[in-house]
């Protein structure tokens, strides 16, 4: 297992070693050449725009659990957690909108909700498990109950919509852009750098990979353990508000059926991207791949019509091998 | 070395009345130390006799039930969880602790990483870690992973991240338990450095000639109890023993009976070559105890796996009583009789989670079967001989083998490899970590092995054990055969020679 | 449209019973539509959630240049705007079963009707139980039409003398309706009527009553017309006397409706209501279709 | 940690250990109590058995996934695993009827079909695990999908359903019992009594809990590694296809929603039961108490009618997390 950083300084490391680091950009290149071969559209700028930006949430979420697994963590909750947080950012501005009237500031005010309410969720998994020492697992499993109950509750069983002005005044942030590129990649892009840096280039990312190694190790070397552990959560809760931010003004609406088994979808794409799931090493590069990968499937399964879609599950799993066994060298 | 003689410096760290116990049960008595600044000033005492739990406290890793930790005259309370370090007192512990994901250069500046305007100095990092081995002789690439490292690598890893800190205070917990003699040498080296700047310096080890180098004074512990504190040009080595053990050690080793130079050979390797192993030839006879020395890394453990099947083999052949042979797992090598136990205790040897028991018999599990189910009854007979065999001990048989000491960990293990009653046994650095009263032990229970007609390769770094226990040595270097030794060639300074490539033989034929 | 005409078809994936024959229906008369009509193309996806589905439509319109677009929207609250842009982008719109949250965005609206499908069965508990009495009621899913149908039988059996005892949901699912139902009788001795406003809920609870031993004491009313119910229906079965129709064929009629208007030019636009009708023992045999999975 | 093997041996033990050995048990008992402050019927004869025979298919798969995970494994295919066998047993058992008429010898065939089918599945899952040396997490991600679309394919996207007249012939195998109790519970307590002794009792189980523990200290302790976790995946398979025997029975169908979430159920179960997720330690008792408190979490649910339905999600993860947080001591 090598860091990607190496690869630059060290060319002249073992075929089996760039396997590994070029796997998920090698399963990508396929793909699009799959794609390519099935549609002509499929290099088209819209297409690859679209595929980029309805990939950004999960992709926004999935590099915070790289950080969560990395430190050995993870985070089941993180879909009902978009669903809770998307339902209380809507009942936050509507409920604004006499007060402060149709425009930005109710917005700016909503945002400003969901990135704290994904804050809040996030220390509460985070302080579950660090301070109740109760697992990662069990805890985000219950607290995945909790919030999507809570939306449930919330919208009373149906759907909390947006008021529809404010709604216009929000939808360009999900269907606008800066020179051509939609805001939902811009948002990603700059996440995905900050998450690099963060990993690589300073001494959190660097403690949550000693601590996902071998915890006590950490320990000794005088990191404050829990407290790393419990900022991956909450990074992982404000980047939930982030993508939230996002998932609103495109669809406008949260009800109990939103965000469902995002959390699988983003542990995959983290996993797939070559990071441990028992934790140690995590590469936020590798995520943006692998939720891309997952993203362009879904794509290519719309480009031809020779696979019946009760069968796309079937091609996504075959992929999704497909994708991790060619990080595998022949004997590992 | 400065203040050896003359008023001796205040101390500047202490313990004053530590007692320490786990649950109920006590393992320190109201132990008094200290250690001033410039000293080396070294613990001895036998496996379980609490050393490693009275440096831990010492550093904050645990802390006492009862005394106080007096530090630059004041009476402190310890950080916990290595927090002392920045106080300056650093600490290598007993078993490794290396995140086995992170690179060299990550361990070293692990919890103290070199940062400008909060970003990571990863070049300025590198250069450092790459300064530090360089200053240790050792060639690791900073870049490297920790778990594509040999186990003296990461000791070697373990001791640059320790030096590499400020400390005031350094506690050594074995060090060089899998160290060979060149390994130890800069060691020391460092450690005179860093005296000479009046860092305090706490060192453990069960060598007792390094001891009688290294130490300004001396503490002996023994089941918890403060023995004494001496000075260590008051002690010879027999007196020290006597101290630890309670008793008079004789002979380390027992007498070498005659090697039968017409007896079978039971384990023949040729022109093997497998991963670090260049080409290596060979020949194990009946009752033979055949040692194999070297420097670190020169490829004695890599020959051991690839002839058990632990590692693939390029090209080679083994031969069993003359019969050839291929494993490809380690339970056909079992099978037929032959048993490799790892020095690597902690990552290969023991579960650490789990009691004595499954560990002692994980490899032979099958002898405990009545009727396909499994025996605990007769698991249970197992530990109570290996304890008696081996000397283990254990408050408790169903702690979990991670909090025993050190050594006896590593008397589990022998245990565990001995279970399966091998005709050869490849013992890879046997008396890490034990003590020299049940060293003398294991020596004389290796030789009657021998003498009963089991043969045996004992790979050590300790020159002595080799020199003291083998009837010939295989000195390699750099994953070759550097020389073959018998008799009276058998010496500290013909195996360095080998060792160092200053002499060179490629004797294949001597072989035979 | 004479040239080639692209049709693209977006269903929910098939999740329980009704989806499931919706998925079929669907794929049945795209198949069927297209060795009727060779120079009409259809593009079919299921998707499993909001966001998917508006993947699905993204891609309809970018890569695979759909004329129109047939949608059965799983949630039509977030769909809305998607669907707009479709319609903006000057593509022919039908909407099938599920109503968006803004007026004049669809050319074509095809539906089943929700709460009528709670009054038709609170209408039959009124007549099956003129003194009223206790009734158990198996929910959805916590989903907007799952709220429809519950208001539709809730109004509708009001001055009827019924006692709801308890409201749980069983999410369109035979295995939880199954251990809903075994739950409800455990606590409840006395039940005269279950409404499962499904029929695959129906199924579970129905073996949870034999179970039981308790057929005598009580009927089920679900609804949407499974095959499986339909024929109890027309047997007589005291458990299921009756159904009520939601037929998941409502989006045949949808496609075939949007095609004939591409290809033949006839003029389609407005809302088509498919009723809920009440099934009993006489009209059954105009449900049943043996071929149909749902 | 410690293994519980030697609890029988030592009682002597601090209140520590024995409250994270007691934790399920007291979870389970004030489950109990809460269940019989709210209905008297709770503790009824039939409410019990109701439950126990429900959570016997989840059960059963649980004790296979006890095995998986303590050697360090994962299998989140069992749900879709048991969907498609289910569909396929089905579909065996129609095809049979015209050669083989109504009756007990099409059941039997089906049911040898549903076994094999099971261990067919696992050794895919171990297969591709062992030899391909993908992570178990992606493999099994992979063939969830895989199987789900197969059995939606299978059953064109509806529900497949088994002959009336032979349903009629395989019903009593889930309704009917032996001296009042139900068969489903008696195999469920069968297997969990294999399960345990299998655990406990074999080199097979002590050999999981070492890979689990250690892999490379199993390793070079001469234990088969590959063919041990190999092993586990094909004993889940099975005992997939052993819950799917008891689960036709008793609606007689098999559809895309069959057994969806059930790994995280049975995740859940084990889990609770105290099994750590990180392998290494097992225990199948525990495992069943895990599965009944899930299964009594619902039944109580059902029984009162004080928490709004759309809470029940919120109420069923408090408790998930009490239930661990009851086996954990003050400072673990
Ligand atoms: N965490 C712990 N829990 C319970 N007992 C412990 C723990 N740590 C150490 N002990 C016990 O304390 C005693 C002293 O152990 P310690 O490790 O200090 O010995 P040592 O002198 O370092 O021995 P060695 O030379 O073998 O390393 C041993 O009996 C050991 O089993
Ligand atoms: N998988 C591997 N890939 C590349 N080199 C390896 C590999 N395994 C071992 N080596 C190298 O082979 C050489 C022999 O290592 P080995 O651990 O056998 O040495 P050794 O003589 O037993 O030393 P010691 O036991 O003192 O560490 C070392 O240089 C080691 O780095
Ligand atoms: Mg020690
Ligand atoms: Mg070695």
């Amino acid at each position: 297992m090598s860091a990607a950083s190496d690869i630059s300084e060290k060319p002249k490391r073992g075929f089996r070693l760039e396997l590994k680091t070029v796997g998920p950009l090698l399963a990508l290149l396929l793909l699009v050449l799959l794609g390519i071969s099935l549609n002509e559209n499929f290099l088209s700028y819209s297409n690859l725009t679209n595929v980029l930006a309805r990939s950004s949430f999960i992709g926004i979420i999935a590099i915070g659990a790289t950080f969560v697994i990395t430190a050995g963590g993870i985070d089941l909750s993180v879909g009902s957690m978009a669903a809770v947080i998307a339902g209380l950012m809507i009942m936050v501005m509507n409920w604004l909108i006499p007060t402060m009237g149709i425009g930005w500031g109710v917005v700016l005010a909503g945002m400003l909700a969901g990135i704290l309410l994904g804050g809040v969720a996030g220390t509460f998994n985070g302080l579950m498990i660090t301070r109740g020492r109760i697992e990662a697992f069990i805890v985000t499993l219950g607290t995945m109950g909790i919030f999507r109950s809570l939306v449930t509750f919330l919208a009373n069983g149906g759907t909390l919509s947006l008021n529809f002005d404010v709604a216009d005044v929000y939808r360009p942030v999900y269907y606008d852009g800066l020179l051509g590129v939609p805001y939902p990649i811009i948002v990603f892009a700059l996440v995905a750098i900050g998450g690099e840096i963060l990993m690589r280039r300073t001494a959190f990312g660097r403690h949550c990979a000693a601590i996902g190694s071998n915890e006590q190790v950490a320990r000794y070397s005088s990191i404050n353990v829990d407290n790393v552990r419990l900022l991956t959560y909450i990074l992982q809760g404000l980047l939930v508000g982030v993508a939230v931010l996002l998932y609103v003004p495109r669809l406008g609406s949260a009800s109990s059926t939103t965000g469902v088994l995002w959390e699988l979808e983003a542990i995959a794409g983290v996993i797939i991207g070559g990071t441990t799931l028992k934790g140690g090493y995590g590469r936020i590069w590798g995520t943006v791949v692998g939720v891309v990968i997952l993203g362009l499937i879904g794509n290519i399964l719309n480009l031809q019509s020779l696979i019946s879609p009760y069968l796309n599950g079937a091609f996504q799993g075959v992929i999704i091998i497909l994708a991790v066994l060619l990080q595998r060298g022949k004997r590992t | 070395m400065i203040i050896a003689q003359g008023t001796p410096a205040p101390a500047i760290l202490s313990a004053n009345r530590i007692s320490k116990s786990f649950g109920e049960i006590p393992v320190l008595f109201s132990i008094d130390f200290d250690i001033r600044p410039g000293e080396v000033h070294a613990i001895i005492g036998e496996n379980g006799a609490g050393k490693s739990t009275l440096i831990k406290i010492l550093s904050g890793i645990e802390q006492p039930t009862s005394g106080s930790i007096g530090f630059d005259g004041q009476t402190v309370v310890l950080p916990p969880n290595g927090a002392a370090e920045s106080m300056g007192i650093v600490l290598i512990h007993q078993e490794q602790n290396l995140a086995e994901h992170l690179t060299v250069a990550d361990s070293i500046f692990l919890g103290r990483e070199l940062k400008k305007f909060g970003f990571l100095e990863v070049g300025e990092m590198r250069k450092r870690a790459r300064a530090v081995m360089e200053t240790l002789h050792v060639r690791i690439d900073p870049d490297a992973r920790i778990n594509t490292l040999s186990v003296a690598d990461k000791q070697m890893v373990e001791i640059a991240k320790a030096i590499s800190r400020d400390a005031r205070v350094l506690i050594m917990d074995e060090p060089t338990a899998v160290l060979s003699v060149g390994e130890t040498e800069t060691l020391f080296e460092q450690i005179r450095r860093l005296t000479a700047r009046g860092v305090a310096v706490i060192f453990i080890s069960h060598k007792l000639d390094e001891i009688m180098e290294l130490a300004d004074r001396v503490t002996v512990l023994r089941d918890g109890q403060w023995i004494a504190t001496v000075g260590t040009e008051a002690l010879t080595p027999d007196s020290i023993a006597q101290m630890m053990v309670g008793r008079e050690l004789s002979n380390l080793y027992p007498p070498k009976h005659e090697p039968d130079v017409d007896a079978p050979v039971v384990l023949g390797v040729r022109n093997l070559v497998a991963t670090g192993v260049k080409d290596i030839s060979f020949d194990l006879r009946k009752g033979e105890i055949l040692g194999f020395a070297g420097l670190i890394g020169s490829g004695r453990t890599a020959v051991a796996e690839a002839i058990v099947g632990l590692s693939h083999r390029d090209s080679g052949e083994i031969t069993l009583d003359g019969k050839p042979v291929n494993f490809t797992r380690v339970a056909q090598s079992v099978e037929a009789g032959l048993a490799y136990m790892t020095k690597d205790r902690k990552g290969k040897g023991l579960l650490l989670n789990m009691g004595l028991r499954p560990n002692l018999t994980l490899l032979t599990l099958k002898r405990h079967l009545k009727a396909g189910f499994l025996d605990t009854a007769s698991e249970s007979r197992a530990l109570e001989r290996a304890v008696r065999r081996f000397d283990i001990r254990a408050r408790d048989a169903t702690v979990a083998v991670g909090r025993l000491s050190g050594g006896n960990q590593q008397k589990l293990m022998l245990g565990k490899t001995m279970e399966s009653e091998p005709d050869i046994i490849i013992m890879d650095e046997p008396t890490r970590g034990i003590d020299v009263g049940t060293k003398q032990q294991i020596y004389h229970i290796i030789a009657a092995l021998a003498a009963e007609g089991k043969s045996i390769i004992v790979i050590s770094s300790e020159m002595q054990e080799v020199i003291g226990l083998c009837h010939r040595v295989v000195v390699m270097r750099e994953g070759r055969l550097a020389g073959l030794l018998e008799g009276a060639e058998i010496t500290e300074a013909e195996i360095m020679r080998y060792a160092a490539g200053i002499k060179q033989s490629g004797h294949d034929e001597r072989s035979v | 449209a004479q040239d080639k005409v692209t049709i693209g078809v977006s269903v929910p994936a098939a999740d329980h019973g009704w989806t499931g024959g919706v998925n079929y229906f669907a794929q049945q008369s795209i198949d069927r539509l297209k060795t009727t009509y060779p120079n009409v193309e259809f593009v079919f996806a299921s998707a499993p959630d909001a966001p998917k589905q508006i993947a699905d439509i993204e891609d309809m319109v970018s890569t695979r240049n759909i004329d129109a677009l047939v949608i059965l929207p799983g949630d039509p609250d977030a769909m809305t705007s998607a669907i707009k842009q479709v319609k903006d982008a000057g593509k022919f719109v039908t909407v099938v079963d599920r109503q968006l949250s803004i007026t004049g965005v669809e050319n074509l609206y095809v539906a089943g009707d929700n709460p009528g499908l709670g009054a038709n069965a609170a209408t039959y508990f009124k007549e099956a139980l003129p003194e009223g009495g206790n009734i158990v009621i198996l929910r959805g899913l916590p989903i907007p039409i799952d709220q429809q149908r519950f208001d539709g039988f809730m109004s509708g059996i009001e001055g009827g003398n019924f006692t709801v005892l308890d409201d749980e949901f069983a999410n369109w699912n035979r295995d939880d309706g199954f251990k809903v139902m075994q739950d409800f009788l455990t606590r409840f001795p006395d039940i005269k009527g279950v409404w499962t406003q499904d029929d695959d809920i129906s199924l579970g609870a129905i073996e949870a009553i034999k179970q039981a031993g308790r057929e005598s004491e009580m009927f089920v009313v679900g609804g949407a017309g499974m095959q499986q119910i339909l024929q109890a229906v027309a047997n007589g079965d005291a458990l299921t006397p009756v159904d009520v129709s939601y037929s998941p064929a409502m989006i045949a009629t949808a496609i075939e409706l949007t095609t004939s208007h591409l290809v033949g030019g006839v003029q389609v636009a407005g809302r088509y209501i498919l009723d809920s009708t009440l099934i009993t023992k006489d009209n059954a045999a105009d449900f049943l279709d043996a071929d149909s999975p749902f």
